[in-house]
């Protein structure tokens, strides 16, 4: 078991997901995190004060998969989501020791596989 | 003079500029946040840009001398408008109260555009376009022009603004082009409650528009009144029964949509009518309207906020009733087909065509011209950022995190960096 | 005819008639943002609902003909209401400036049942309410039913408004019974800025309500205007004067709280006591709807937004302080416990209670009834996702995130897809 | 008595007490949210603490009695305050009306110490600054004191009100002290939508500010009126045009400014100049008041919502060109430099000098007193927690996370323990 | 030292935080995060727009603890947040390497060790 | 390569930031969350609802390093973001399996070293 770290840009995040959903990965949690890398910073005005904003609003998807789908899933995040500028962002993958699905208490492999409904 | 008569104009002239702001916040709530500054801020500009170019000239060629298809220089500069009586009320007093009008028409415009046009390509264009087409076509209706000559009804400007606004809105639309993620991303809006308090206060400013019409606080004061508060409320509960039948949810959105649809249609109506036609006026306006907002959205028209559907065939629908509905009985005025007149309808039709096809031509025109001079809409990376950061220096909702402050020198060459197109290469 | 008295009445109708959508943030404010769109809607389909249902026939059974209990049909359909004066303003006018009242009154009970009720069960229970409730009480005390033959003093509608909602606000909340979060988890307000935006907009919008009631631009109108300022500053000084004692924290809830409860105490007394009076009935309503505000959270009454509390003790105190504080040398007319007149005290008492109890009856009846034909309440799964998605289809803000576009063909079979319940069994 | 006049100034009345709220959303929309609750609170406590105060005693140290440095205490308690003329209309809305200007203006000052201040120690300071700043200088201008007849011209308040206000602000600011983040970190606007509906309200309740203190329908509120919808819209378009100039994009926070600058720069002038000269007063305002905008924020002087760049220069700025611009053609009354009366600049500029003196030096003085008292501002811990949490008990917007609700009894002590300091020491 | 990530409901956040303070879980990380798993989607209207939603409100925990706590952890998330319907969502446990305090830069088991009050 | 994942308090992240930048830390994430620790809870009343708000806002920073920044990241965050009062928050490291640029596809140490300018 892995869990795939991946940040993006907020534009991209429909075609992830659709991307994901074709590579039979059905399982994700996101949220809107603020990213600083290579981009460009911008500067914006209130009255007198000036500020630089160092931060770009960024998707965050964190996807717990089994062995054989790491490879499809960063396949496809890397497909959908690139736009070949700076500020594409970054794919992570870490170990998982166990996984759990609350509503059943299954653990691990179980637990990220969809009943068949 | 009188006394009673000002106090109701000038109530009037406050209320319709109320709905410029109120335009703001309806329009303003259906974007996504990243452009609810720009939206806003191309309603309110409109009540800078549009009131002085009004005071200036505007006025002037749409109420000044009496020719049919223009009016003349003399009010230029307000020369003469003083305050001595027209009708019951000052003129400048008249002056003022149709300015407000001339500034919610081109705010009007701006939902055809908004999330892509450029800022300053948005400020030439209301300028030109307040006096090339929106003074002449107020002059043709009100000020003495050849469609005032022809017996076009047109109680408080469901042609002049509305239709008016729509068509230049669905030209503009074509001629800047659709918003990149248009039919290929859903775009919802941010804050529907936004869009509601824009709608409630739209109700309660277009009272001045209507009711204010009358010039005095008359008994077609109270008729343009009370058609005002019946149509939308009609026009209200019609689309809340098509919402139910259609799918049992009754939307916020299409509630807002129903109001300012019920609005729009009694506009050309209100002092016309009466209130059981103007019940009929907001519930009849509801389907054509309707419709076509759901087919709108399967073009590839991107009229964005749905000028078209909501102003323009709420209008025109409006202004072709009002040919059906009209009642001397309760006017004084004239009749229409219902009551024996049957040659209204055309009339109004012909003057619908009239100006929406002037319109039309017009916008352009004027657009085609200001992007030989400056390109109409932002590049595709601003669109994707939010034209609030990229025209407006700013966010609408910003928390403070990673701003770092910019001491007052480093400011100056940042403002000088920050026309460096973002995101584009280089490492900090 | 009075062009001065036409000028007020039509301005504050257009005030009364934004009431309602102040009404409507003032209450969205204060539920979850899963439901603000639902809280908003009840507030603002009442303008369309209440508002045609009035003039079809809710105006003639309540200012019809002179029957103790209930008017006549004679003015239905708006028959017979036309622009000839009745005192110095349109008859049409007085019936519009009255329509008003009757929208907001429906949407007040709203408070009650927010966050659970279902839509459409909550659109049949406005419409029959308006007929079966609010037409005959409001003809007792103003279209000259018994309660006024008695001579119960209510200005502005303390009784007829606030203390008719509020009794059938407490009865909806039985009936419809508490949202399954109550008494169990914090439900904490969404956005506590809109409901200060209701708060102001409410009290701007009252100067019509009360200050309108005179009909007429004279010193009535003044009397009853100052009051309107009055009586909710002192009840907003108390409050914060309550509030730092208690806890050393001045609330913005309790603010915006304070408002309304001066407001609703001032109603029925506005046009009858001295500005000094305005000021103690602002402040001395503030302990009981105080107190009743921390009583009732602690009951299974789940009068969510404290309908009864603020409106139905408001009200009733402000009815019996009119008792009290009635001065004839202000109003020209009765005078009240302090001036020599004991027993007005106990003819409000008797017009508080009897609205109450019939208020009360007629919605327990009316609900049941309506509760035979369409549940009342959305299920436990609509209310845990929120009635925004389930009930209206949208929701109040959105990030767009995980939107997903559907073509228009698909859209038709989705949208019968939609009625399967949610979260129900099955894989996508 | 005439009911036009009547009608006109019941309304303006009610315009004039919406500018709070109003100032409110401007003043809230541009704090941190954590502080949202508290800047919305310190506009609308003054609705109920000024407006007590004004009634109980501050109208009778403004209007009463002849004497040139403060009145008398003859209309204490409202005494003599009743519906007899003054002028056309009843005192007592007379004395409402003005109450609404105090209001406004003790709101004003707390743009300059949000997000610090003790709102103990804030309602302390307008209490005592009504009674002994606002309620003198209202008299020395408008009640028959010494500058009225030294000849100063102040049509609606341009010095009464806004320099009076940013000279206690600029003090204010300065004894309470900066925000410990200011200029170290960023502090951005929470909700810019929020600051444009403030400034939209504003200026739809400023034409009862200016045009009503013709307190009649007349010509003059006719001419005070167009006055106010021209200078905003010069201003707006100058701001426009500097924004484009300097760095090619048009803020929004910008824009809401430019209609306050305007609108403060014609509230001395709106009935003594004519249109023209308000296009040129509102654009001429923008000039000082843009620099010193961005000049102030390079300071130490922490006048957090600039105060004193948009309202003390603005009204200053007001107050001069009103003897530049003042036209006897227009007013029939006084005429200013360009019509051949330099000497009523002086003037002006001595009105302006006086007013910021007397109330900078009192500010001073009072906020020294209650230092003595009570803390004038909230602690370090705080200040970085929010004062909506710490001065207010809420949160502007929650989503409930973690909130466990409290049973009453258990409250009870939950309240006590509130007042140990936040974060220290123990764990739970 | 594991490092515990749970996604659930939000309504049952209040019984989740009671149910790990009961379990002598002092410290926690919250976020708002959307999910997708098999869930029913819904479909919203806007004007013409309609939209599929893909992803529903979740609250994601984060939960640093010292290997004893681990176990009681888990079952008390599982305990409190399930309601036995699709969507209850996830726990997963990952390795921590290290872990410090920021107050007094101790680390590891230290760092989440209540200091006694 | 090892994630690094801080949560700090919200007013102390420009400082953080600015520390980070220092110490050539160039990438990272960020999200607004919300804490429970040793912090005070405090109490809230809105109309007769009295509630205690166990959770305070913090900011989490997100940050994959390879091994020679691991150390100097911290010490950035411990310096810049105490300010020795219970709450300033926690630091946690973990292992990371692979890392991968969206943009070019690049994996692990290629994958965080900022291209040259
Ligand atoms: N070392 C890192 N740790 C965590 N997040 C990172 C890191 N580097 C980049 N990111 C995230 O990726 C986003 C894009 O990264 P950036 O380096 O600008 O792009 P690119 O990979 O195209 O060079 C950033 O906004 C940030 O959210
Ligand atoms: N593989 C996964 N990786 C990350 N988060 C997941 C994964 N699967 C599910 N989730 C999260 O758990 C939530 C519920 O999951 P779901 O599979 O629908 O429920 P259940 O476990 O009851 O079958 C989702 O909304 C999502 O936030
Ligand atoms: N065991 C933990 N797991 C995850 N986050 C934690 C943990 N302990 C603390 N935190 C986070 O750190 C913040 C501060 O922690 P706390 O223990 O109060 O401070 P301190 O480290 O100063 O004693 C909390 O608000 C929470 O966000």
């Amino acid at each position: 078991m892995k869990l795939i770290i991946a940040v993006i840009r907020p534009e991209q995040l429909s075609d992830v997901l659709e991307a994901l959903f074709r590579a039979e990965v059905r399982g994700l949690t996101i949220s809107r995190v603020q990213g600083h890398g290579g981009e460009m910073e911008h500067v914006e005005n209130y009255r007198g004060t000036t500020v630089k904003m160092a931060l770009s609003e960024k998707v965050r998807l964190e996807i717990a998969v089994s062995e054989p789908f790491v490879r499809p899933a960063i396949d496809a995040i890397i497909e959908a989501a690139r736009t070949g500028e700076v500020g594409d962002g970054k794919i992570m993958v870490l170990p998982i020791e166990s996984i759990y699905r609350i509503r059943t208490g299954e653990s691990d492999r179980d637990a990220v596989t969809p009943v068949p409904s | 003079m009188n006394h009673a008569d000002i106090a109701w104009v000038l109530v009037s002239t406050a209320l319709v500029l109320l709905m410029t702001p109120a335009l703001g916040f309806f329009y303003g709530g259906m974007v996504r946040s990243k452009n609810a500054l720009n939206t806003l801020m191309m309603s309110f500009v409109s009540l800078g840009v549009v009131g002085v170019v009004w005071a200036l000239g505007g006025y002037s060629l749409a109420f000044a001398g009496g020719h049919a298809l223009v009016g003349d220089l003399s009010f230029v500069l307000l020369r003469g408008v003083g305050l001595e009586a027209q009708g019951t009320v000052p003129h400048l007093l008249f002056m003022a109260f149709q300015g407000t009008f001339a500034i919610i028409t081109a705010a009007l415009i701006s939902g055809a555009v908004v999330e892509r046009m450029r800022f300053s390509a948005y400020l030439a264009f209301i300028t030109i376009w307040m006096l090339a087409v929106y003074a002449p076509v107020a002059h043709w209706v009100w000020g003495g022009g050849f469609l005032a000559a022809d017996g076009a009804l047109d109680f408080a400007g469901g042609t002049v603004v509305h239709v008016n606004a729509a068509a230049a809105a669905v030209v503009a639309a074509r001629v800047v082009g659709p918003r990149k993620d248009y039919g290929r991303h859903a775009i919802l809006p941010h804050n529907v409650p936004f869009t509601l308090l824009g709608a409630g206060l739209l109700w309660f400013g277009w009272f001045g528009f209507n009711a204010g019409s009358a010039l005095a606080a008359n008994e077609l004061a109270v008729l343009a009144f009370v058609n005002t508060w019946l149509a939308p409320a009609a026009a209200l509960v019609m689309w809340t029964l098509i919402d139910l039948v259609r799918g049992g949810r009754v939307t916020a959105i299409g509630g807002a949509t129903a109001i300012v649809v019920g609005l729009v249609a009694i506009t050309p109506a209100a002092g016309f009518v009466g209130p059981l036609s103007a019940l009929a006026i907001g519930a009849l306006a509801v389907g054509p309207c309707y419709a076509a907002l759901i087919l709108r959205a399967r073009t590839t028209l991107d009229d964005s906020l749905d000028v078209a559907a909501a102003h323009g065939l709420g209008g025109a629908t409006g202004a072709v009733l009002t040919g059906v509905f009209a009642d001397a009985a309760w006017s004084g005025g004239t009749n229409g087909l219902l009551f024996g007149n049957p040659s209204q309808v055309m009339v109004q039709m012909y003057g619908v065509i009239i100006v929406l096809a002037y319109s039309a031509i017009c916008t352009f025109v004027i657009l085609r011209l200001i992007g030989l001079v400056v390109p109409l809409r932002a590049g595709g990376r601003q669109e994707g950022v939010g034209l609030d950061v990229t025209e407006h220096g700013e966010e609408a909702y910003t928390g403070g995190d990673g701003a770092i402050l910019v001491s007052p020198d480093v400011a100056a060459r940042a403002a000088a960096a920050v026309r460096v197109p973002l995101h584009e290469g280089g490492r900090l």
